[in-house]
């Protein structure tokens, strides 16, 4: 079971959590079909390191990000929606 | 009765004042505390455990322990027996009741065997070769081979016992109690650190149990004993006997096993039968230890043939003679000293079968000392004997060119006992689940950890480090490693004084070939009956990776998961391949090392606690009053209310013609409530609902529909302005979770600019409709400070108000299309308000009424619910095309004009209706034009929602129906054939009572 | 090829077993292919061997970096079905149930199919009302199903609680007799075998690193074992779809998530039919060895690790202890997980691209074992044809632009909730 | 005939102050409910200072910050989200403290939830060990300490543990899952030995 670091509670178990899915996909501003048919469908889906965005649902209820890294489940950390994700340690 | 003759007459960590009766294959014997099964029937002479997977061939111990694939028995009796279980690992207790498995009609002769004396007919992945013909007799087939398969029998009872979880947080958690484990944890627990050390056995030692060794110039039992008191001295330590922890997973948690009460006959009241332990470590210490490996030669699986190690424990733990007779074949170092303990224990050492030809001096003045001849640079080519024992063996010499052709056996030695030891495989499971990288270590001939991956460290026996002075200084240099990386600043206690030990310098032997005259199998995995030709042939017919060949042979997959076998298969692959042992590399190490019990995985979980019930404030009441509940969601709803002698159908129509006749009350406390402020909360409201609330007065309620982002109808409901910058937004009961995430989400991250404040109050409000005729005199009599009349309190408006001198809101909305209203008071005064309108409206004849009338009323008016909004419909389609404003942006209004969401041929809401009148609709009925015709059927649509409605005095139904509103009045066939009805319905209008509202706004 | 029959098993005995031959060569790749294949497991190789046999195309190459079967093909639960509301998707799975009845036949190599029964549990009304409305498309559309009643389905799983613990009573079922399981791993075998004797190239441990482009057509693939050329190149690498379409400039509705399957020690039969449940979300049946093999859903996070987390473990045993109390002293001895291709609809993709010549069949879901043959089969007639079959017109990649998508639970574009 | 209504227990079908589980002396766990609680959450737009400050005014102390709980007079305050806390004491009349609060600071959204919530303390040498049972937190005394709170899972249920003193923790769940909750508590403290003890 991961653990992750919410921004305002402090570190806990996964399954406090809810996935939200990837955090780099925007809400296009205007009416663009495509634009908002690549936003609801289309991910890169990389194997990597990836920004996602969970819901601390059992806990605060505040959305956050995390950089995680898809096939080891490395954490490099986490942050509030706005903020910056820290810099993954390259090694 | 049979007395303990295998029982050495001293020795052993066994109580000989306790004497424990039990039975194996209802046969009595004795044993003392201490015993293990296995050991306790060794004493007894037994030396056929069981019988094996495929072949059925005759079983006795390989091992003393973890790592027998042999003795497997079905424990216990009735409720509580068990399939499976290793001898070597059931502690006896009095009264212990076990049968062998896997044979028919007993142990001694099972016809099963016969399968044996084919063999050759079934080799490794046969059955893909054959069962083909006829097709149709496969599962004729099938059912033969799985009755000849399997092995325990399961349980067919509820088990009685109960299962606890346990979350556990720790700076070290130290993985095995053997020398290495007890330096580490004592050292860092030492440093005051949260240490949490977990072992499978009953006491902490590892195999300083199972040895005759020195530490602290005491025996190392003894040592070991007393450092584990210390340990559970310190409140800083958690010890954990009988524990064995199997799985690894991410971020450095550790899953143990504990058994608390599997030692006794049954659990003591209140206590659990095992616990699952979630280790959360800040740092690991692995000192898991080491398996000793077979011997691959012609026979190796005749009972007594038994690894080592095996024979030791049984003669130094257990006081029990494996044998009278025994020789003992190595191809290293470490037998010299099982040599020692078995001639000390009073067993004749027929000679030592050394593979090697230079044998370590040291090796050679043990065997002397103990007056014990080694043939060196000889192997055991063949065991020879029935399935009660070995009775010789055949042994070879080693030409001056090497293995493997080895000419003929050149002397037969008799022995009721073979000792084998092939080398050592550190047991790295765990490791390899933490994602630690392995090497194999060519001088060692194993596979030893290389890379860690996650906060841990491997010391002793595990991480290829064999004498006991080594692991002890290299547990406790890791658990000053650990402690200090945990942020302790721990100095290294001194390591004790020990025994020393020559290295094992063992020779890579991994098959032996058949001498003349004997060809019986060879094996290399023992529970499976994989053999040395079956590995050849995998090779042979390609299947060479070592996944295919573990998937195409079954190498390895057995309960034990090739905790003996593995490295041999692969050697011998690798032999195949003409590469070295690394070049072919391992299969991956799965969770759990060792398996888990069920019970304890899902711990007190289960049946209502699998899934928590939700129960609405008045659910006391509904029970009193005998009503049925039906699920909904998490929550539980009152069906109907039926009176004595009534039928549940009889209750929920009575109750439906009543409301619309006088008034009655219905629980809708389940459907989702929100509470939204903020300065923006109209505008976030207009952008979540196709349709507008910017204008929406103080006061007011409005029905609203929201979509997902694809376009597709979400979920709909009231929203009612409570003041200026405060709504109170209703869900359907199934979506009020995901809509709040949905509101949560857009509202934290997609629009962050907008003040508003989402909460969820479902909770907050016990919810009761009113509705019928009478419902405006019910409450008037009740509601304190509102006036009730139609033009003061009109369809649609809201207010907050008192009743029986609660604080509640009262809406004037309607579910059913009647006079109707909603109360909602804080949920602690729901059960009371309930009541009181109970009392209140007796004179107007009240009654409560449940969902299946709810339901009905619902259809009768057009209503739709789940069956309707289904994830699949647009708004237009279920007919609120017009509702969608073309004067905002809202969620989903771009993706729901795509091509194929606007299609003049998408299935639309319509009304269905019996042609004759009186046939039931079919519920999950298709809408078709000729039920009868040619296979597919074009499917017109499909009956979503259908009742027998008293109002229109028919069944009615919706569905949806391509093109529906242009097909008003044509008949089709609504037919179920799961059920083998067919019922010719009209398509009509969707509302079905009062079409112009007039009740409703009465 | 040795064709596979009790008496070249029994010739074989006579001398040991010594002169069987290899189920498939180890050739070196050649410079060019009329058709690559990229993914060694069930649906590459099946695509391979309909190639061959329906289509006469054999100058093909699978291209598999690491062992055939190695993926999804031999990590699955082995559950066979064609059980679907939605057309577009009954019609495909049944054409590939169809195909699965003549394996072991067509292939001289038995693949074990067990048509032992999928029964759906269903727990309330409202379960009730789907299941039907399945079941009755499923026969409107010529597929088989019948409805159980509670003791219909307690006389065919005697070890299952009807009340499900008082948290989930069974209050009926929807069965698909024709369903059952199938030895996973001698699918990809019997494929392999297949389309080897019929002159494909099947290359092991050759990875694909690059898909070279010549504006909008694809001209071949950099390997770990060099570059070749192809005429057409077809992906079947569900899990990593993803990656290996991104290889060609494409990006896709799809998110990888780990799914994760277990076994119990093996024990004699006790349950004789495939048995699965919407109390929570779990499916059990017991493998011809005896053990119990059972999974739910998926682990909730995009992951590419073919290892998962214990708390879905104890969920889908919390599941399946509440509807089998008995199995509860019995032991798990052992845990996977496999890498899903999860679809924005829960649907996959057997279909033409953007890119002239490169076809993609992916998105399989939880849905991949049983569409092994139909999705080779229409994937292979995709790709001779450059054409969709009639049985994979539905399953195109452009459904999700149009809006005709394929959305059996209605829960919407989150990949991990189908 | 009901003329006043008055509160009702979720519990009340199965609240039966006894001893349960083995015998133990003192009980390793032992439960009460706090019933008539006043529970208000006050939520302020994020970093909106100034509704904070309105917030202390109005309740006399500075709020408490992230997974903490303290003592205002006889109230106590519990920090649940950014800008959002749970205010608990004993009002004379349903809602007295909910107005309080709307009257003293309209820019927080105020929502009176003393119905919505049990509220159980659960106190004794073992309690600790009986939420672990399920709680993926670590509650142990030198990490989880008095004055701390936290919310989280437990039985697949959320609920807020907010530790009072060493040995004794309130807990607050959905009012709608108290009574499946309550039975987990009971069958988790059962090993220990417990008490149930009447209603406080």
């Amino acid at each position: 079971m991961l653990i992750i670091d919410c921004p305002w509670c402090g570190s806990r178990a996964q399954t406090e959590f809810t996935y939200e899915g990837d955090a780099t996909v925007e809400r296009p501003n205007d009416g663009d079909e495509k634009a908002f048919f690549e936003y609801v469908y289309i991910r890169d889906n990389p194997s990597g390191w990836l920004d996602e965005m969970w819901q601390h649902t059992s806990g605060c209820r505040r959305f956050l990000k995390v950089r995680r890294h898809v096939t080891t489940h490395e954490i490099a950390g986490s942050a509030k929606p706005g903020d910056e994700l820290p810099e993954v340690r390259h090694d | 009765m049979t007395d303990q003759t295998f029982r050495h007459s001293t020795g052993g960590a066994i109580d000989r004042t306790q004497t424990l009766q039990f039975t194996f294959d209802g046969k009595r014997y004795q044993g003392y505390h201490g015993d293990t099964l296995a050991s306790a029937l060794m004493a007894n002479g037994v030396r056929l455990f069981g019988r094996s997977f495929k072949y059925h061939r005759p079983r006795g111990l390989l091992g003393a322990g973890f790592e027998d694939p042999n003795a497997l028995v079905q424990l216990r009796k009735g409720n509580r027996t068990e399939p499976n279980m290793q001898a070597t690992r059931v502690e006896l207790y009095d009264g212990l009741v076990a049968e062998s498995q896997n044979r028919w009609p007993s142990l001694s002769f099972d016809l099963g065997a016969l399968t044996d004396l084919v063999g050759k007919l079934f080799p490794a992945g046969f059955y893909y070769k054959t069962f083909m013909w006829p097709a149709s007799m496969w599962m004729t087939y099938e059912h033969v081979i799985r009755n000849i398969a399997g092995m325990g029998k399961s349980p067919t009872d509820v088990d009685p016992d109960k299962y606890a979880h346990r979350y556990e947080f720790c700076d070290v958690a130290v993985i095995g109690g053997g020398p290495a484990g007890l330096s580490a944890a004592f050292n860092a627990a030492n440093a005051g650190l949260r240490v949490v050390i977990v072992d499978d056995a009953p006491e902490l030692g590892g195999g300083l149990l199972h040895r005759t060794l020195e530490v602290d110039s005491q025996s190392g039992a003894t040592w070991a004993t007393d450092v584990e008191h210390r340990l559970r001295a310190m409140d800083n330590v958690r010890v954990l006997t009988r524990t064995t922890a199997a799985a690894y997973y991410d971020h450095n948690m550790i899953i143990a096993n504990e058994r608390i009460s599997d030692h006794l006959p049954i659990p003591t009241a209140h206590t659990p039968r095992q616990r699952m332990w979630q280790i959360r470590a800040t740092e690991v210490v692995l000192a898991t230890g080491s398996l000793e490996r077979p011997m691959v030669f012609a026979g190796n699986d005749i009972p007594n043939v038994m690894l080592a190690s095996a024979a030791q424990s049984l003669a130094v733990r257990y006081g029990t003679k494996a044998g009278e007779r025994t020789v003992i074949f190595t191809n290293n170092s470490s037998a010299y000293a099982v040599a020692k303990d078995l001639s000390d224990a009073g067993i004749a050492i027929q000679a030592i079968v050394d593979a090697r030809t230079d044998i370590p001096a040291e090796d050679v003045v043990m065997a002397e000392a103990a007056n014990i001849g080694i043939l060196a640079g000889h192997v055991v080519m063949a065991a020879e004997g029935g399935k009660h024992g070995i009775k010789r063996v055949q042994v070879g010499k080693i030409p001056e060119s090497g293995a493997p052709d080895i000419g003929d056996a050149t002397l037969t030695i008799d022995c009721d006992l073979l000792a084998v030891s092939g080398g050592w495989t550190p047991s790295v499971h765990l490791l390899s689940q933490s994602r630690g990288k392995l090497r194999f270590d060519d001088e060692k001939t194993c596979f030893v950890p290389r890379l860690s991956f996650q906060r841990e460290r491997s010391a002793g026996a595990c991480n290829g480090t064999f004498d006991l002075a080594s692991c002890l200084s290299e547990g406790t240099a890791a658990g000053i490693e650990a402690a200090n990386e945990a942020g302790a600043k721990a100095t290294a206690l001194p390591v004790p004084a020990a025994s020393t030990e020559a290295p094992m310098k063992p020779l890579p032997l991994w098959s032996i070939p058949w001498p003349e005259g004997n060809h019986d199998k060879r094996f290399v995995d023992y529970q499976n009956d994989v053999t040395a030709e079956d590995v050849a042939l995998a090779h042979r017919e390609g299947y060479r990776s070592v996944e295919h060949l573990k998937r195409y042979t079954t190498l390895g997959m057995a309960t034990d998961q090739g905790r003996t076998s593995n490295v041999n298969g692969l050697a011998i692959m690798a032999g195949l391949r003409g590469e070295d042992i690394p070049a072919v590399g391992t299969t991956t190490f799965r969770p759990p090392f060792s398996p888990f019990t069920l019970g304890a995985v899902a711990g007190p979980e289960i049946n209502e606690h699998m899934a928590p019930i939700r129960r609405t404030p008045m659910h006391d009441w509904h029970v009193a009053a005998g009503a049925p509940f039906v699920p909904a969601g998490a929550w539980l709803r009152a069906q109907a209310y039926p009176k004595q002698g009534e039928s549940l159908k009889e209750a929920y129509m009575r109750e439906t013609v009543h409301v619309r006749k006088h008034v009655g009350i219905v629980d809708v406390s389940t459907l989702g409530k929100i509470d939204v402020q903020g300065k923006d909360a109209s505008e976030f409201l207009n952008r979540l609902y196709i349709n507008g609330f910017g204008k929406l007065p103080v006061g007011k309620c409005r029905y609203g529909v929201m979509l997902r982002e694809d376009g597709i109808a979400y979920d709909d409901g009231t929203v009612t302005r409570l003041a200026e910058n405060r709504f109170m937004v209703t869900t359907t009961t199934g979506h009020a979770g995901p809509v709040m995430i949905h509101m949560e989400r857009h509202a934290q991250i997609v629009w962050p600019e907008l003040d508003v404040k989402i909460i969820s109050v479902t909770d907050d409000w016990a919810a009761i409709a009113i509705a019928g005729p009478n419902s405006r005199k019910v409450l008037a009599k009740v509601i304190e400070g509102l006036d009730l009349s139609n033009d003061a309190f009109p369809f649609m408006a809201f207010s907050e108000c008192t009743i029986f001198g609660a604080p509640a809101r009262l809406f004037r909305i309607s579910f059913s299309g009647e006079l109707a209203y909603e109360l909602n008071v804080p949920s602690d005064y729901g059960h009371d308000v309930w009541q009181g309108l109970m009392d209140a409206g007796a004179d107007e004849h009240i009654i409560p009424y449940g969902t299946e009338a709810m339901g009905i009323m619902r259809i009768e008016k057009g209503h739709i619910v789940g069956g309707e909004l289904n994830g699949r419909t647009t708004a237009d389609d279920l007919g609120f095309g017009r509702m969608q404003s073309t004067q905002k942006r809202y969620i989903g209004d771009v993706l729901k004009d795509r091509s194929d969401l606007i299609r003049t041929d998408r299935k639309q809401l319509v009304g269905l209706k019996p042609v004759d009148g009186v046939s039931k609709i079919p519920r999950g009925a298709r809408l078709v034009a000729d039920p009868n015709g040619p296979r597919p059927v074009p499917i017109e649509g499909e009956v979503t929602s259908q009742c027998e409605s008293p109002h229109v005095g028919s069944p009615i139904g919706l569905g949806m129906l391509k093109s529906g509103r242009q097909r008003h009045g044509e008949t089709l066939i609504a037919t179920s054939p799961v059920t083998g009805q067919d019922v010719p319905v009209m398509v009509c209008d969707t509302i079905f009572v009062d079409p112009e509202g007039e009740r409703l706004r009465g | 090829m040795t064709r596979y029959s009790i008496f070249s098993l029994a010739r074989n005995a006579l001398t040991s077993h010594k002169n069987w031959t290899e189920a498939w060569r180890s050739p070196d790749p050649k410079p060019h292919y009329d058709v690559i294949i990229i993914g060694g497991g069930g649906h590459g190789l099946a695509t391979a061997y309909y190639l061959a046999k329906e289509h006469g195309i054999t100058n093909v190459a699978i291209l598999e970096k690491g062992w055939i079967g190695g993926g999804n093909t031999g990590r699955n639960t082995t559950i066979v079905r064609s059980n679907y509301e939605l057309e577009g998707n009954a019609h495909f799975y049944e054409l590939s149930l169809k195909l699965w009845e003549g394996m072991s036949q067509d292939l001289n190599y038995n693949v074990m199919f067990s048509q032992r029964g999928v029964i759906n549990l269903v727990h309330n009304d409202a379960q009730i009302d789907a299941a039907q409305r399945r079941g009755n498309a499923m026969r409107l559309n010529g597929i088989d199903a019948e409805w159980l009643t509670p003791a219909q389905i307690k006389e065919r799983v005697p070890l299952l609680d009807l009340n499900g613990g008082g948290r989930f009573p069974t209050v009926g079922g929807l069965c698909q007799p024709r369903g059952g399981t199938a030895r996973h791993d001698a699918v990809a075998w019997g494929y392999a075998r297949g389309a080897d004797a019929r002159g494909v190239d099947i290359i092991q441990g050759c990875e694909v690193t690059a898909i070279t482009r010549d504006g909008n057509r694809v001209t071949g693939v950099e390997t770990s074992r060099g570059t070749i050329t192809a005429d057409k190149i077809g992906i079947a690498v569900a899990g990593h779809s993803s990656q290996v379409a991104q290889m060609a400039g494409l990006n896709l509705p799809i998110e990888s998530h780990v799914l994760q399957a277990m076994v119990s020690e093996p024990i004699k039969p006790c349950i004789d039919t495939v048995v699965t449940s919407g109390s929570g979300h779990l499916y059990v049946s017991q493998s011809d060895k005896g053990e119990l093999v059972f999974g739910g859903d998926l682990d909730f996070y995009n992951s590419y690790a073919q290892r998962g987390n214990f708390p879905r473990l104890e969920q889908v045993t919390q599941n399946l202890l509440t509807l089998f109390p008995a199995f509860s002293r019995l032991r798990m001895l052992r845990s996977w997980g496999g890498i899903m291709d999860m679809s924005m609809d829960g649907s996959p993709i057997i279909s033409k691209t953007p890119l002239d010549n490169f076809y993609i069949n992916g998105g399989w879901c939880y849905g991949g074992f049983k569409a092994t043959p139909g999705s080779g089969y229409v994937f292979a007639h995709t790709i001779a044809q450059d054409r969709p079959h009639p049985n994979n017109e539905a399953l195109s990649l452009n459904r999700f632009e149009t809006g005709a998508v394929l959305d059996e639970k209605g829960i919407g574009p989150w990949a991990k909730l189908h | 005939m009901v003329k006043q209504a008055s509160r009702r227990s979720s519990l009340a079908s199965v609240y039966k102050p006894s001893p349960f589980g083995i015998s133990a002396s003192p009980p390793g766990v032992t439960l009460a409910e706090r019933a008539g609680l006043s529970l208000v959450i006050a939520e302020c737009a994020a970093g909106d200072a100034a509704c904070i400050k309105a917030l202390s005014k109005a309740l006399g102390t500075d709020m408490p910050p992230p997974g903490h709980s303290s003592e205002a007079g006889d109230r106590r305050i519990t920090w649940l989200a950014p800008g959002k806390w749970m205010i608990v004491g004993k009002d004379k009349s349903y809602g007295e403290t909910a107005s309080l609060l709307e009257s003293s600071c309209e820019d927080a959204a105020i929502n009176d939830v003393s119905s919505s919530k049990t509220v159980i303390r659960a106190s004794g040498p073992n309690v600790r060990d009986t939420l672990a049972a399920s709680c993926t937190i670590d509650l142990h005394p030198s990490v989880f300490k008095p004055g701390m709170s936290a919310t989280t899972d437990l039985d697949h249920v959320v609920v807020t543990i907010d530790c009072i003193d060493a040995d004794t923790f309130d807990l607050y769940v959905s009012r709608a899952y108290a009574v499946s909750f309550w039975e987990w508590l009971i069958e988790a403290s059962e090993e220990f030995g417990g008490e149930v003890k009447a209603a406080i």
